[in-house]
């Protein structure tokens, strides 16, 4: 299994993977196979230290409180980290799950903010991820703030942005600069296509290193016991990415 | 049970007027479609959707059904179906006030109407412009600390909670296991109603085991017996999403037409096998 | 389990400092005599005892070891073996504060911890001499109506819950039942410490009949396996309430010496035929 | 067993169980056997359309949702009626289950509020029940308000007292003129005898009616079915009464 060449998402589940070391409790809302993978395999790597709780499987989820569980338990500073996306997401790591084209009667209308008004505040780690890395999506200043990327010092918030993660690129977010910092560019891509595709300034050191390949370790981990893990929640991205069934 | 008893899907949603709050559970957690295609055939309209805390299919099916003037949710998503049509399309045309939240707004105002106080403070949501249009909620400094400004949301106090089960007993008593927020949901409600995968035969609340996730009939005005009420979406360990069916409805749904002809065509599989009211 | 495993009894009370603040159930929902004594035998000080809402035995011997002092407490009582002497005494000598609540002010208190906010709205209490006396809880007016005053209690955040149960698993899963005052305080403190009556093989979140029962391990520090935890009290279908123990107790505690002694003598039925860590 | 005489328990019983007819729901707390088994007896007279909630019961307590259930289920206005005794009562329906000389250091300190300082304003019918009647209970002014009988207007307060039923007599309340008033003494007392053992003034009408015995009927259903149920709770009551065990 590891013989074969690194996928693309199997690049952004070490990223994403390598960002969770050490913590204690990481949860992964809906609709997120590879943060799932990526959590589940840091989970592995910890020897179970790390706890992942993650939405809509019955494994790796252990509330017994309903729906407010989750945000309660972050409340409580019980949660380290947690994956949010976005249909817009700017400069400042504002996102926008809400809609385009006015509001409230929006053109384009995206599902709604779901829980980011919430854990954007209250969780110290927020990852955001999403694949699509253009100007439609990495955009100036989102139409509607969801969830705002900083607060002014008075507002209660030991959560926020830790760190965005798309196909192109890997960015670290500075809180008190409230900017992006190109970490990463990952192979086959490069600093001028992601400053192409982003519709926000944002720091770029000289010599931005390539995003590292996961070594055959976490390979083997993700393309094994957590292949079977994440196919009990996504089936079809199991199948797809690992020919994995659920395990 | 408070009044009225095992009755049937019609005499259920029946108890629904035109203009009531109405409080639906995520995709998840029990839908009551079948109740849901009842209603909508019945015509209910000016609904006031609650979604606790986001909603899929039902809703979307209920704006299609031109049976809501407000609605209240933190998300509608059909999830890799894509965007919901009647619900993108009556956010474009405005065909009601759309109160848009966050999951844990609408679980904090549902159990400031659960404990009877006017308010819930809540984290979060300072700097958000879901805050800012939402003229319903305040902003107060924190009457124990200096400089800290912090949200309060007014309850929500439904008039119904609706919602599906595995387990219902002639006592009203109705089985939820770990989905607590239906527990929340029938709490803040004046009145739950309640459709069942099955009767339990007995009383649901003598076995401390079943009891420790029972919602006592207290809660439960009324409780109608219907087997795959959930369907099309899945439900618990009983039944999978079917996802066909679904596609089915959003072929369908591409023209008002089509959506009237498609409710009136519905009918969950099995439902004749089956006296709704016993 | 958030770090230690199952451990002994000792190791288990080992963990509360003194200062601790501690909260525990009523004498009907678990509460975890033989954890107590341990602790009183080691000499824990200055503890800030919070009852939910209510104590008895436990509040009483915690105070006669001159463990507390503060107590929070709708009321402390040993029910129909009448006043509790040791509180009473330490009433009239001041030996603590006390802060005198309402049942539903230490709920609610809980709930604003578990749900990481400042404060808690409540209605009642006002004119209540327990408000009066107060100074940590306010009263404001209600921002979305007029003239309308209403308390706000600050939260209560336990620095340890402590309480026996049933069930628990080596994943630190616990079964609680109905007893949902467990899952709140347990949510509320930083860490839960809990006494099993049995070790259950296997993981009770794996069934899910269990698990709404089921406190999970997250919010479990660590475990300890202490049949007859709860003994002289009651404990669920498992064994009454040893009415000749209290008495005996009772008896004995008329001097400072005589409770000394028989706390130190004290000796749980069967506790030698069990090896309490494994 | 009708043919017994009526004891005095008995005739507590059927005036608190004429308190409770029409009503939904009744709670009772602990330490209430007398008001547990007028609440039951009047759920049997009703055909079971009282429910009836009594804390220590497993067959008569449905709550799931801990402790704290019963304060939310009369805070949203499905508890008709609720019993409370006090250490001390005063003319105003205030009452004090705290202590007596001084607070906090109070020379006799009673157990505590409980619920009190919150079910008294929510719950409409509060019936105040303590047996002793003499001047040490019934008080010109209580000496700590647990719960006070009263509040001004602009209080939020559905809630309060109906009436104080004693070992000598049955008083209602005139909330709005913050007084008892006398409605009927029990047979072997005196209007002299309760005006001599309580130590606040109160409306009395002339010729005060006897408190009525209970009737055949009732007094078939608390000897029969009731005195089974009531001993699932409180069996030594059961047994001294009824010579009853659990049913």
């Amino acid at each position: 299994m590891t013989d074969l060449p690194v996928r693309p998402e199997e690049r952004l589940i070490a990223v994403l993977s390598g960002m969770l070391a050490g913590l204690r409790h990481v949860a992964v809302g809906n609709a997120s196979p590879i943060p799932g993978t990526a959590a589940l395999a840091e989970r592995e790597r910890s020897g179970g230290r790390l706890r992942v709780t993650v939405l809509g499987s019955r494994r790796f989820n252990s509330f017994t409180d309903g729906g407010r569980e989750l945000f309660d338990c972050a409340a409580q500073g019980r949660i380290d980290a947690f994956f949010l996306g976005g249909g817009e997401i700017d400069g400042e790591g504002n996102i926008n799950l809400v809609g385009l084209g006015g509001y409230p009667t929006s053109a384009v209308r995206f599902p709604g903010s779901f829980g980011s008004a919430y854990l954007y505040y209250v969780v110290p780690r927020v990852i955001l991820f999403r694949e699509e890395h253009t100007r439609r999506v990495m955009v100036p200043r989102v139409e509607f703030i969801s969830a705002p990327g900083t607060s002014e010092s008075r507002i209660y918030r030991p959560g926020g942005p830790h760190a965005l993660v798309t196909g192109l690129g890997v960015f670290d977010f500075d809180r008190s600069r409230r900017r992006f910092r190109l970490r990463s560019v990952h192979p086959g891509h490069t600093v001028e296509e992601i400053r192409d595709n982003t519709g926000f300034d944002f720091d770029c050191p000289d010599g931005v290193p390539t995003t590292a390949d996961p070594d055959a370790a976490l390979l083997a981990i993700v393309r094994g016991r957590v292949a079977g893990q994440i196919a009990e929640v996504y089936p079809q991205f199991a199948r797809r990415l690992f020919g994995a069934a659920a395990a | 049970m408070a009044n009225k008893g095992l009755i049937s899907l019609d005499e259920l949603v029946g108890q629904i007027g035109d203009g009531a709050m109405l409080a639906v559970p995520p995709d998840y957690s029990g839908v009551a479609m079948a109740a849901t295609v009842s209603l909508i055939r019945r015509g209910v309209r000016r609904l006031h959707l609650v979604a606790v805390p986001t909603s899929g299919l039902q809703a979307e099916w209920l704006i299609g059904g031109g049976c809501v003037s407000t609605l209240e949710a933190a998300a509608i998503t059909l999830g890799e179906f894509g965007p919901a049509p009647c619900f993108a399309e009556g956010i474009r045309a405005g065909a009601f006030v759309m109160k848009d939240s966050t999951c844990p707004a609408v679980h904090a105002a549902l159990q400031a109407a659960e404990k009877g106080v006017p308010f819930m403070p809540l984290r979060g949501l300072i700097g958000s412009d879901i805050l800012k249009h939402r003229h319903d909620w305040q902003v107060i400094d924190n009457p124990f600390s200096a400089q800290d400004p912090i949200v309060l949301l007014p309850a929500i106090k439904p008039d119904f909670a609706l919602f599906h089960a595995l387990l219902g007993d002639r006592h009203g008593n109705v089985w939820i296991g770990r989905r607590r927020e239906l527990m929340t949901m029938a709490h803040a409600a004046a009145a739950s109603l309640v459709t069942v995968e099955r009767i339990y035969d007995g009383d649901l609340l003598a076995d401390e085991t079943m009891a420790a996730g029972c919602l006592p009939g207290l809660y439960v005005q009324s409780l109608a017996h219907v087997p795959r009420g959930a369907w099309p979406l899945g439900f618990a360990d009983e039944y999978a999403l079917d996802a066909d069916e679904v596609r089915r409805y959003l072929q369908r749904a591409r023209s008002p037409d089509g959506f009237r002809s498609y409710i009136a065509d519905w009918d969950r599989p099995g439902s004749h096998d089956v006296v709704a009211a016993e």
